[in-house]
């Protein structure tokens, strides 16, 4: 039962960890911003699988939307370099990649550890939010509990826009 | 008091920073470009911080009042002490970059980032959630990456942006995934939450979830605070930006950073504090002897100054350990009375190197030759201050390492405190070289400046006032010190059923 | 039942950050550590979501870190990004690699 | 006989029946098996999204030529009439011809970044019609988040246009993407201010509720006045600028770009465009009306006054819902039409500015002036 999901998700999963391993083998940098549009795409989609729609819809108008754009507008702004992942690449980088992989398998390995946590009712919780209704919970508890940091986050969003604001304005001298 | 009364004075400190920088910024785009301004912007900033330093004295007289089940903010005791803090050193910043910034453009943005940051330690010291925790972290970050560099025309202080922006983000991004790992052992964010949930990072003694954990919060804070072996880019940062944000980032980034770190492993790791206890201890020895060593064969004293503040940072780590070995009060009282005196240690010293540079254009111990003889005033401070630095009575900076060493000694980390007196006794040669290089060497033709600035004069006057001030103070209320001191820990403790 | 089986999620996030710290430990252009640091961020939000979707004492701040997160991550992106185009103006590249000066003063 | 409400009723029934016994069909073959009860959400998306998206397709076939038209017609030329009767299959003459040339690309370009950017744009488009309500009941995704969904597929656009300029290796195609990335960008912003309004009354992003909410307390565009009038303007303003659309077609600008970020796109390729052109102005038309103009409500309830039950038949009749949506579609296609021709391009920084200084603060007065209104109808 439920294979249906199940193939569409590891379908999803699988593309999606292509696209970030494209991000970081591609040659040109603009094509690993195109990678990562992709990247977040794919993730997006999981979160639909995972019950949570809002933030699906929410990461790619803010991520894949707004700060790609960011991403690609300061590619073209500060020039092109040619990068290569090849058999030399790998030679010079072999520690490096092999310190990913074992991240890799110990970090799977004790997540999944954990698996025995969420065993017994875990899956009822998915099938609810599938069913709709979890999003307004959620909106509930943003305004209820997490009422006093949203503008918080405000004042982290102001300052990010004064500093890059700065930065990037071209003054003439007093 | 009503609920919405409680929440708008409690709140008071970070709204009035904010009302500061919003003024601030206004006044940046009607007047920004009349030459008054620089005066005018740095003293909103102080008005500002002295009204926000009033208003965390009328906060709330019941911090558990706070809404929300369980509340997302706590603002006690630690709070009120890390918002002065942070407070009092968005001050030294603020005077010691009236000079050292007047000739920026747009000053309003900066004296507003300031303000941001300001109010970023004090969300730090108030959260008791992961999430406000993060953002607030966030907050100081990021006003601190666009600080840094605010000098567009400076090739280091971009140089120094982009160190310090990457490691940040890294170092921010492996926290998030550790703590993301931590709210799947707990199923809650609340930064109690291990302490009451039945937790699978290990119930007194982590076992490889825990430890992994453990592990990603260690390299994140760790980045941010400095501790070596994630010292790389405090040199180079502290060299490349200018002085004024060298000393934010060494004393208000700094009681920040400790703000977080205090939070994330004295209440949500507390349990497993076996397994974190010895990755500290051994991370302290490190730092302290990376530190000071490192220190030795510098000639810029800006990079004295910085690798004398990474050897800070690991006598303070001590604490870390001799509160998870059972010394609280004495571990409590050290941290706190350490990152106030670092204030003045390191406020006076910056301040001087920027007042070399102004005169000399250089910061080199070349630089600082004969400056007895150019500015004996000066002299005298910075003299104070590498003494206190050292920890030299009657100085604070003797009574923030007693207590330190003290507390070591007290929860049987011996070895912790002998070492640390070893490497002080290290840090010795190189402060006194400084101290040697002014008073004893003729100052070369080039430096023969003698001009001063009155401002500086009363910002180190009042810096050094503190610094003798907090000495005597340890010396003569010490009662009262304790009292504060086991208020904090018992405040940090309550959480723990 | 239709739930995805947790392991999925989970084996996706840590590929996700495994690649991450990849990137960040190999890459040599700035924008390409932020991407992977982005990589990074991402892998955690799909933790959060994961572990919020599956709670057993059905507790969403899992998922409103993730929407905080996403905001951050905004944020940090903005800056970076104009910390890059600083830097460019200043060294005519962004190459970590070459970014040497400060080692000798 | 059933009446044609209650026909036309059963017909939305019996559309969302259909994946159900198709998923039970399959059941039959071995190896397949679904549950209908779980299973069966996804493939009913899919399927309505399909259906109805189809509909949308060939009704886009009309959308072109009836602005061939009226433009000749305000030019006064007579447009196209020579293909089919009165020129109504001019546009199918166009695919064909398009796609039957040759499949050309720039030799220094980028593979990948063109290709991708044009199946992004591609996808994303069909993609956008899932959530729109047709009548009521008669929707292909009735998700929570139906407005974020629409926004979100389109937020897809500037990276593609982006994208796109840049791939193609010439100053005109880049010089128009960063042109079209700026101009989305910037009008994005008061577009989602100006939905704010509507938010706070229907306290849903699902555009069925939506509008639901407008079929029984009216529409928003004369609701909270001025305050969702402004929005209402501000949006409509916005979705011109999106759709790139004359007066503000800056990115495309043909006296200096050529085409813009499409310059290099040709044979089906420029198709695609052509129709993701459309289909992006349609269902920025759609956004309007379910947004402000009631969507598929035929009769406007004025607060205060009562209705006889008549209208409120002639209201709960699906087919004439339907029929009122498409009227409506085509009012506004038309509307565009109308001010394509009637007015002159702006210039880059006129058009930027007067997004970021003159909508933006606009947008939030239009806000401010809904949340007193709504605070008081509270209170």
């Amino acid at each position: 039962m439920g294979w249906f999901l199940e193939a569409n998700f590891i379908l999803i999963g699988i593309i999606t960890i292509l696209m970030a391993f494209g991000t970081l083998s591609t040659k040109k940098v603009m094509r690993a911003a195109a990678f990562l549009l992709l990247t977040l795409v794919g993730v997006a989609l999981t979160y639909l699988f995972l019950g949570f729609e809002f933030l699906m819809g929410i990461q790619i108008t803010v991520y894949a939307g707004g700060i790609l754009i960011l991403f690609l507008f300061s590619v073209l702004l500060t020039g092109h370099e040619e990068f290569k992942m090849d058999l030399e690449f790998a030679k010079e980088n072999i520690v490096q990649i092999l310190i990913s992989i074992l991240l890799f398998f110990t970090l799977t390995a004790l997540m999944l550890s954990i698996y025995g946590n969420y065993q017994l009712t875990g899956n009822e919780l998915v099938l609810q939010a599938q069913t709709k209704g979890l999003t307004q919970d959620f909106s509930v508890a943003l305004f209820s509990h997490f009422n006093y940091v949203l503008p918080i986050l405000g004042v982290l969003l102001f300052s990010a826009m004064l500093g890059s604001v700065k930065l990037v304005l071209r003054e003439e001298e007093l | 008091m009503s609920e919405f009364q409680i929440v708008i004075q409690s709140f008071l400190p970070v709204y009035t920073l904010l009302f500061g920088a919003v003024i601030l910024l206004i006044l940046d785009w009607t007047i920004g470009k009349k030459p008054v301004h620089k005066h005018i912007m740095p003293s909103i900033s102080i008005i500002t911080l002295i009204v926000a330093g009033y208003m965390v004295f009328i906060r709330p007289k019941d911090p558990s009042s706070f809404p929300g089940n369980p509340p997302l903010f706590y603002f006690g005791e630690f709070y009120a002490y890390f918002s002065l803090l942070a407070i009092t050193a968005a001050f030294v910043i603020v005077l010691s970059a009236w000079k050292d910034m007047e000739l920026e453009l747009s000053l309003g943005v900066f004296y507003a980032l300031l303000l941001i940051a300001t109010a970023g330690i004090l969300i730090i010291a108030g959260a008791m959630n992961f999430i406000p925790l993060y953002v607030g972290f966030e907050v100081l970050s990021i006003s601190t990456y666009a600080m840094i560099g605010f000098k567009k025309k400076s090739r280091a202080a971009a140089e120094a942006s982009i160190k310090y922006f990457l490691l940040g983000a890294l170092a921010s991004g492996i926290l998030l995934f550790g703590i993301s790992l931590f709210y799947g052992a707990t199923h809650s964010l609340q930064l109690t939450s291990a302490v009451n949930v039945l937790n699978v990072i290990g119930t007194t003694k982590p076992n490889a979830y825990g430890l992994f954990v453990m592990a990603l919060l260690v390299v994140g804070v760790g980045f941010k605070i400095a501790a070596v072996p994630f010292h790389v880019w405090v040199p180079d940062v502290y060299k490349g930006s200018s002085l004024s944000v060298t000393n934010f980032l060494a004393i208000g980034s700094k009681a920040g950073g400790f703000a977080f770190v205090f939070k994330i492993f004295l209440l949500s790791l507390i349990t497993i504090k076996s397994g974190w206890a010895p990755v500290w201890a051994v991370l302290a020895i490190l730092t302290m002897i990376v530190g000071n060593l490192a220190a030795l064969p510098q000639v810029s004293v800006t990079r004295i100054l910085a690798y004398s503040s990474i050897a800070h940072v690991g006598y303070i780590l001590i604490a870390l350990v001799s509160y998870a070995h059972g010394a609280t009060e004495m571990a409590t009282i050290g941290a706190l009375y350490h990152l106030m005196a670092n204030i003045f240690m390191k406020g006076t010293a910056f301040t001087v190197v920027l007042i070399v540079v102004y005169q000399t254009g250089g910061d080199t111990l070349e630089h600082f030759k004969g400056l007895s003889k150019r500015d004996p005033l000066t002299t005298f401070f910075m003299t104070i201050a590498l003494l206190s630095l050292a920890g030299i009575p009657p100085f604070a900076g003797f009574f923030g390492k007693f207590f330190l060493f003290y507390s070591a000694v007290l929860s049987g980390d011996t070895y912790l405190a002998i070492i640390a007196i070893m490497m002080s006794a290290v840090s010795v040669f190189y402060y006194a070289r400084i101290i040697y290089v002014m008073y004893f060497q003729e100052p070369s033709e080039a430096n023969t400046e003698t001009k001063t600035y009155p401002r500086f004069f009363i910002l180190l006057f009042a810096l050094t006032i503190g610094n003798i001030a907090l000495f005597f103070g340890a010396l003569f209320l010490t009662p009262q010190l304790v009292e504060f001191g086991s208020k904090v820990a018992q405040e940090l403790a309550q959480f723990i059923i | 039942m239709t739930a995805i089986p947790i392991e999925y999620p989970l084996i996706l996030s840590s590929a996700l950050f495994s690649l991450g710290v990849f990137g960040v430990i190999t890459q040599k252009n700035a924008v390409r550590i932020l991407i992977a640091i982005e990589l990074i961020i991402n892998a955690a939000n799909i933790n959060f979501v994961t572990f919020a979707s599956y709670n057993p004492n059905a507790d969403i701040s899992g998922w409103v870190f993730a929407l905080f997160i996403i905001a951050v991550a905004a944020g940090e992106a903005a800056i970076g990004l104009a910390i890059f185009i600083n830097v460019f103006r200043n060294f005519g590249e962004i190459n970590v690699k070459h970014l040497f000066t400060l080692r000798e003063v | 006989m059933s009446s044609p409400q209650e026909f036309f009723g059963n017909i939305a029934d019996l559309i969302r029946g259909i994946p159900r016994d198709i998923i039970l069909l399959l059941n039959r073959l071995p190896y397949v098996h679904l549950d209908p009860e779980n299973d069966v959400r996804g493939v009913i998306v899919i399927l309505m999204t399909a259906i109805l998206a189809i509909y949308g397709l060939t009704n886009l076939l009309l959308a072109p030529w009836l602005e061939r038209k009226v433009m000749a017609r305000m030019m006064g030329r007579r447009g196209p009439v020579y293909v089919g009767k009165f020129g109504l299959l001019q546009l199918i003459a166009d695919i064909f011809k398009l796609i039957s040339k040759e499949d050309t690309m720039p030799m220094t370009a980028d593979k990948f970044g063109f290709n991708l950017a044009i199946f992004m744009m591609g996808i994303a488009t069909i993609m956008s019609f899932a959530p729109i309500p047709w009548a009521r009941g008669v929707v292909g995704a009735n998700m929570d988040i139906g407005l974020l969904y629409v926004f979100a597929v389109f937020s897809v656009f500037p990276p593609a246009m982006l994208l796109g300029g840049w791939a193609s290796n010439s100053k005109y195609s880049l010089i128009g993407g960063f042109r079209a990335a700026a101009q989305l960008v910037a009008y994005e912003i008061p577009m989602m201010l100006s939905i704010l309004g509507v938010l706070i009354f229907s306290g849903s992003l699902n555009l069925m509720t939506i509008v639901e909410e407008q079929y029984s307390n009216g529409w928003y565009v004369y609701r909270a006045f001025p305050g969702l009038f402004i929005a209402f303007v501000i949006f409509l303003f916005a979705s011109l600028a999106e759709t790139e659309r004359t007066p503000f077609d800056i990115p495309e600008a043909e006296g200096e770009l050529v085409m813009g970020p499409r310059t290099e796109f040709s044979g089906w390729r420029y198709a695609i465009i052509l129709m993701v052109e459309y289909i992006h102005m349609y269902v920025n038309v759609i956004l309007v009306i379910v947004l402000f103009l009631g969507g598929w409500d035929v009769i406007p309830v004025i607060h205060g006054v009562n209705y006889p039950e008549f209208l409120w038949m002639i209201k709960d009749n699906r087919l004439i819902q339907f029929l009122a949506f498409n009227v409506k579609i085509y009012i506004g296609v038309f509307f565009v039409t109308w001010v394509r021709v009637s007015f002159p391009r702006f210039r880059i920084d006129q058009f930027i500015e007067w997004g970021w200084k003159t909508l933006l603060p606009l947008s939030f007065i239009a806000l401010g002036i809904v949340v007193v209104y709504a605070g008081l109808l509270v209170a």
